[in-house]
């Protein structure tokens, strides 16, 4: 349904990938962590490698929580689908794109 | 004990809102201060208004009027709503008493025949046109930018409603506890020939977009009304028998002097404005140049009427002398 | 639901002031529930509530306005279906 | 007329109230003929909504202008009686504890900037709506609404020289992250057109949960020591009485003009439903967790205001109209249980960037939530509360440490479960123009659905900060420019607040 208006009803999205240039938003979600009151918003080189984004950004911020272990992670998901994330792979070849949600369980 | 330190006075941590601080420094701040300055949002509005393209929900491209800074405006009554709302109930209960009196004793029926012809076909059908002030004074409140202004518009907004009601309560004195004269002032409004020049002017104000152009609209009409018809035609009646009509007369005369102190104050900021100052004198002299000589062409039958009936009003004359 | 018996309510602020009025209307509605919450007093019955301007009027030892129920009441459940200078009753529609 | 003998003191007859009252308002407006009713009006027409006839609006209160200064002016004298007594007895020291204030500061950064924009946009009802009787009453409602704005400041203003968190209220609500919740839900009410607009603030705000969103509050003050905002909110909640009667009136008025209304504004109810409600998530957490001797819990004020007084009594009422209760009103009902707690997490989480302070509760508090929630909190939520106590005792205070992710439409962090089970997180994606959009509910998911090009739109706190659009990339830099100062975040434990209420009350206990 459009929207109702006086005129032609139609602007662009606040946060539409170009804004962010060469990075993007990607969520992150520790399933089954109420801890965390809900996943965490990340902006990230659209390029960077996996295993540098979980290093520099999800550790960083999982690790709040004492009974955080990196090496427990695992089962990621991107929305909800199973992913095999490598972490020499840029998050975008990943099919992590713009505002993406990945879960992970540790 | 906590009972102690309650006579003991606590040094406060600072003496007002932050944004009264930036301004006039960390002392106390007036009550209409800090109900005024900076309430009004200023960015990151979410969505854009479905009925006003190419304009924020706040925006002050409402008007061509516009102030670096809209709180180098502040109102001079310093109105916020307690002292307005304070102030309306003591002339509200005064006119309600001046009005009790006359009802009681039926003065206003007992009017002389002209002056009951001229309440009757001038005055009272005005509460329309204070309906319609009603009108464009509430555009400013929703559209005016910086809440030291909307709020002046606010307050005229519903000063006009009450003044309509005013005027609509004498007509029912007038026709003694009837609604007979609203019907017949209101039939004259729509028709009477004399009226219709100031009705078509209050239709083309109320549809002016700038809100602002709107309120300076009514205001060029009401320079001309309110001194003829209460102040001037308050002194004739007095001269004239028609002492009923003063005592109504004095309490639209004392609303029009406080309405002017916000008005007259605001065009001066419009004008001084460091940034907009030029342009807005401009705008000013543009909108007095549009309105004015159109409301006196629509007074002009009013005070043709009032002198018809009442030859001594010299309401005419008293219009002259107005422009 | 058919009932015409559903719940109406007012909450009134508690106040030395209020208490007459709350008395009124306690006299008014037989079947009225009284809850006292904090700064307030939530009244319900089941399908309507009256208030009286003579009843309060007694209680309260003065002329009273319908209008100046407009000072005591901090919120209510139901709709305002007659409200003259006599009396104002709060009741569902339909 | 011409009297020879007058007849001294005739008592002219008296009109009747209602033919009185008609005169003195809608008897006022007139047909135009110089202009159009198109050119007067023009707001009316697009949003679908058919009124054949403006004279059917009623109007219970038939408040003149007259009466209606001298009741308000009588209100505020008494109000303001108190406002001076309470500040000049310094009654700040009697409040149950400094904490206390923290639901004053989400107050009046939340919801006094509310009632201003309910001010501004009542006036823009009173210019555009045709009827005189509605627009009369959207004058009274405006000018009420500038009155709680004001009598809001006035009231906090003491608390604002002794505490933190309340100076930049005005600011902070145009750019904190959780005030975004509050704006964006007025700012997309006022930007719809003049119908919706009616419908969505006079009745789903005013009408249905109003007493849900401020009774309880005021109660809550009335109970921990707080008089001046009980007074103005008993006060302001007299006009509110009438603002009620206006979204009644509104909502019946539209759905017996014409048929083809019921459909839209059954739209609208189900939308604004959600939206008000999910608002209403910053006072189930501020009931249950905020005040310092909580008077009423959220399920019970929700099962008390909402489910008996609205489900129960209005809404068999709207059946006569095919009106339905609202479409997602099950899952706010499922929620009743859960709503509260996931809220309170989400401020517990991310107070270090707010201007309140907010603390884990205490033994005493979670025996007071496990009664009043004996299926959910002592399965569901006590467990992570024991994990932040097990922390603090080790001297720590866990944050979360970045930023969260937020629901494209109501804009609180993405922290709700799922309406059946409160072990899963509910989240929902639409994609749109080829863009993914994340939402937290059916119910606003739902709702940007519909209007996907509205809320494309949306002012989102944490992806502006990523944009680089507040202030800078650190959460300084961020905390700067929101205008929050030194002692009104983070923890309420050691806080400024809390140090400055030990030294006034030296020979109180303090709370561990």
């Amino acid at each position: 349904m459009a929207v109702k208006a006086l005129y032609d009803y139609d602007f662009p999205s606040a946060d539409r990938a170009e804004n962010f240039g060469d990075d993007q938003l990607v969520f992150v979600q520790w399933k089954g962590n109420p801890f965390f009151c809900s996943a965490a918003a990340f902006r990230a080189p659209k390029a960077m490698p996996f295993g540098e984004f979980v290093a520099a950004m999800v550790v960083p911020w999982a690790g709040s929580d004492p009974e955080f272990d990196l090496a427990a992670v695992h089962d990621w998901r991107l929305f909800g689908e199973p992913l095999t994330p490598a972490d020499g792979v840029a998050l975008t070849e990943l099919g992590i794109g713009h505002k993406a949600l990945i879960s992970f369980s540790a | 004990m906590q009972y102690e330190l309650r006579y003991q006075v606590l040094e406060p941590k600072r003496q007002s809102y932050q944004n009264v601080i930036d301004r006039f420094g960390d002392q106390p701040a007036s009550r209409y201060l800090e109900a005024t300055l900076d309430v009004e949002p200023r960015e990151n509005f979410h969505y854009r208004p479905t009925w006003a393209q190419d304009r924020e929900l706040y925006d002050a491209r409402f008007s061509a009027l516009r102030l670096t800074d809209p709180y180098s405006f502040t109102d001079p009554r310093q109105y916020y709503y307690t002292p307005y709302v304070t102030s309306r109930a003591a002339m509200h209960d005064e006119f309600g008493k001046s009005l009790g009196y006359l009802e009681d004793r039926n003065l206003l029926a007992r009017l002389p025949e002209g002056w009951r012809a001229v309440l009757g076909s001038v005055i009272v059908p005005l509460r329309h046109l204070e309906s319609g002030a009603q009108l464009v004074s509430v555009a400013g409140a929703r559209f005016a930018h910086g809440t030291s202004i909307e709020q002046c518009c606010t307050y005229a907004a519903f000063d006009r409603i009450g003044n309509a009601q005013m005027l609509s309560r004498v007509g029912i004195a007038v026709g003694t506890g009837t609604d007979e004269v609203l019907v017949t002032a209101k039939r004259e409004w729509l028709d009477a020939a004399h009226l219709q020049p100031l009705r078509r002017l209050i239709e083309e104000i109320m549809i002016v977009e700038d809100w602002a152009e709107g309120v300076l609209a009514v205001d060029h009409l009401d320079k001309l009304v309110y001194p003829l018809l209460y102040t001037a035609l308050d002194e004739a009646a007095l001269l004239s028998g028609a002492g009923s009509y003063s005592l109504i007369a004095q309490h639209f005369a004392s609303w029009f002097t406080n309405q002017r102190r916000w008005l007259d104050a605001l065009q001066t900021v419009w004008q001084a404005d460091p940034e907009n100052g030029a342009a807005n004198t401009a705008h000013l002299d543009r909108i007095a140049t549009t309105w004015r000589d159109r409301a006196l062409e629509a007074v002009e039958p009013l005070a043709v009427v009032i002198d018809k009936q009442v030859p001594e009003a010299g309401a005419v004359a008293a219009l002259e002398g107005l422009r | 639901m058919s009932g015409t018996l559903r719940q109406v309510g007012i909450d009134i602020q508690e106040s030395e002031e209020n208490r007459a009025l709350i008395d009124a209307i306690k006299q008014d509605n037989p079947d009225l529930t009284v809850r006292h919450l904090p700064g307030l007093v939530k009244v319900q019955s089941s399908g309507q509530i009256v208030i009286n301007r003579e009843t309060v009027e007694s209680h309260l030892g003065r002329e009273w306005e319908t209008g100046e129920f407009q000072l005591a009441i901090v919120s209510y459940a139901g709709n305002f279906s007659e409200w003259d200078d006599d009396q104002i009753i709060v009741k569902w529609e339909h | 007329m011409s009297i020879d003998k007058p007849e001294a003191r005739v008592r002219p007859k008296k009109l009747p109230l209602k033919q009185r009252y008609s005169l003195l308002t809608r008897d006022l407006d007139w047909e135009p003929n110089y202009v159009t009713r198109e050119q007067l009006y023009p707001h009316t027409s697009y949003e679908g909504i058919v009124v054949h006839d403006w004279d059917g609006w009623e109007d219970p209160f038939r408040l003149t202008v007259d009466a209606y200064h001298k009741y308000q002016a009588e209100k505020d004298k008494r109000l303001y009686a108190v406002l001076d007594g309470f500040a000049q007895s310094q009654g700040h020291l009697t409040l149950s504890d400094a904490s206390y204030l923290n639901a004053i500061k989400l107050f009046i950064q939340g919801v006094t900037p509310l009632e201003y924009a309910a001010h501004r946009h009542f006036a823009y009802l009173a210019r555009h709506l045709e009827g005189p009787a509605p627009r009369f009453a959207a004058l009274c409602q405006s000018v009420d609404e500038l009155r709680h704005a004001q009598t809001q400041i006035h009231t906090i203003s003491n608390y604002n020289k002794y505490y933190g968190g309340f100076h930049s209220w005005s600011k902070m609500h145009d750019r904190v992250w959780y005030l975004s919740v509050p704006k964006s839900l007025f700012d997309d009410a006022m930007t719809a057109g003049p119908f919706e607009f009616l419908i969505s603030i006079s009745f789903s705000f005013e009408y249905l949960l109003t007493n849900l969103l401020f009774v309880p509050f005021m109660s809550g003050a009335s109970f921990n020591g707080d008089m001046p905002t009980m007074s103005f909110g008993f006060s302001a909640q007299s006009d509110e009485s009438r603002h009620m009667t206006l979204g009644l009136e509104a909502i019946k008025f539209l759905l017996e003009q014409d048929e083809a209304n019921v459909p839209i504004i059954q739209g609208w109810i189900d939308k604004w439903f959600w939206r008000a409600y999910r608002m209403s998530a910053l006072v189930a957490a501020m009931m249950d967790y905020m005040l310092p001797k909580p008077v009423m819990s959220w399920r019970e004020a929700f099962e008390l205001y909402f489910e008996e007084q609205m489900l129960g009594g209005l809404f068999p009422d709207l059946e006569f109209y095919g009106i339905t209760p609202p479409k997602h009103v099950n899952d706010a009902i499922a929620e009743k249980d859960k709503l509260s707690h996931e809220t309170y997490k989400i401020l517990h989480n991310f107070s270090f960037a707010a201007a309140f302070t907010t603390q884990t509760p205490q033994q005493e508090h979670m025996a007071w939530l496990s009664e009043q929630y004996p299926d959910t909190f002592d399965r569901f939520y006590r467990p992570t509360w024991e994990k932040h106590l097990d922390i603090e005792a080790g001297g720590g205070r866990a944050f979360f440490q970045g930023l969260p992710q937020l629901c494209q439409v109501c804009q609180i962090p993405m922290g709700f479960s799922e309406p059946d089970d409160p072990a899963t997180p509910s989240l929902r994606t639409s994609t749109f123009r080829d863009e993914v959009f994340h939402t937290c509910s059916n119910g606003c998911q739902w709702i940007f659905e519909r209007e996907p090009e509205k809320y494309v739109q949306a002012w989102l706190p944490v992806h502006q900060i990523y944009q680089g659009n507040c202030g800078g990339p650190t959460v300084p830099d961020v905390l700067a420019w929101y205008g929050i100062q030194e002692g009104d975040n983070g923890e309420y434990k050691g806080s400024l607040d809390q140090q400055s209420w030990a030294e006034w009350h030296p020979t109180s206990t303090k709370e561990a």
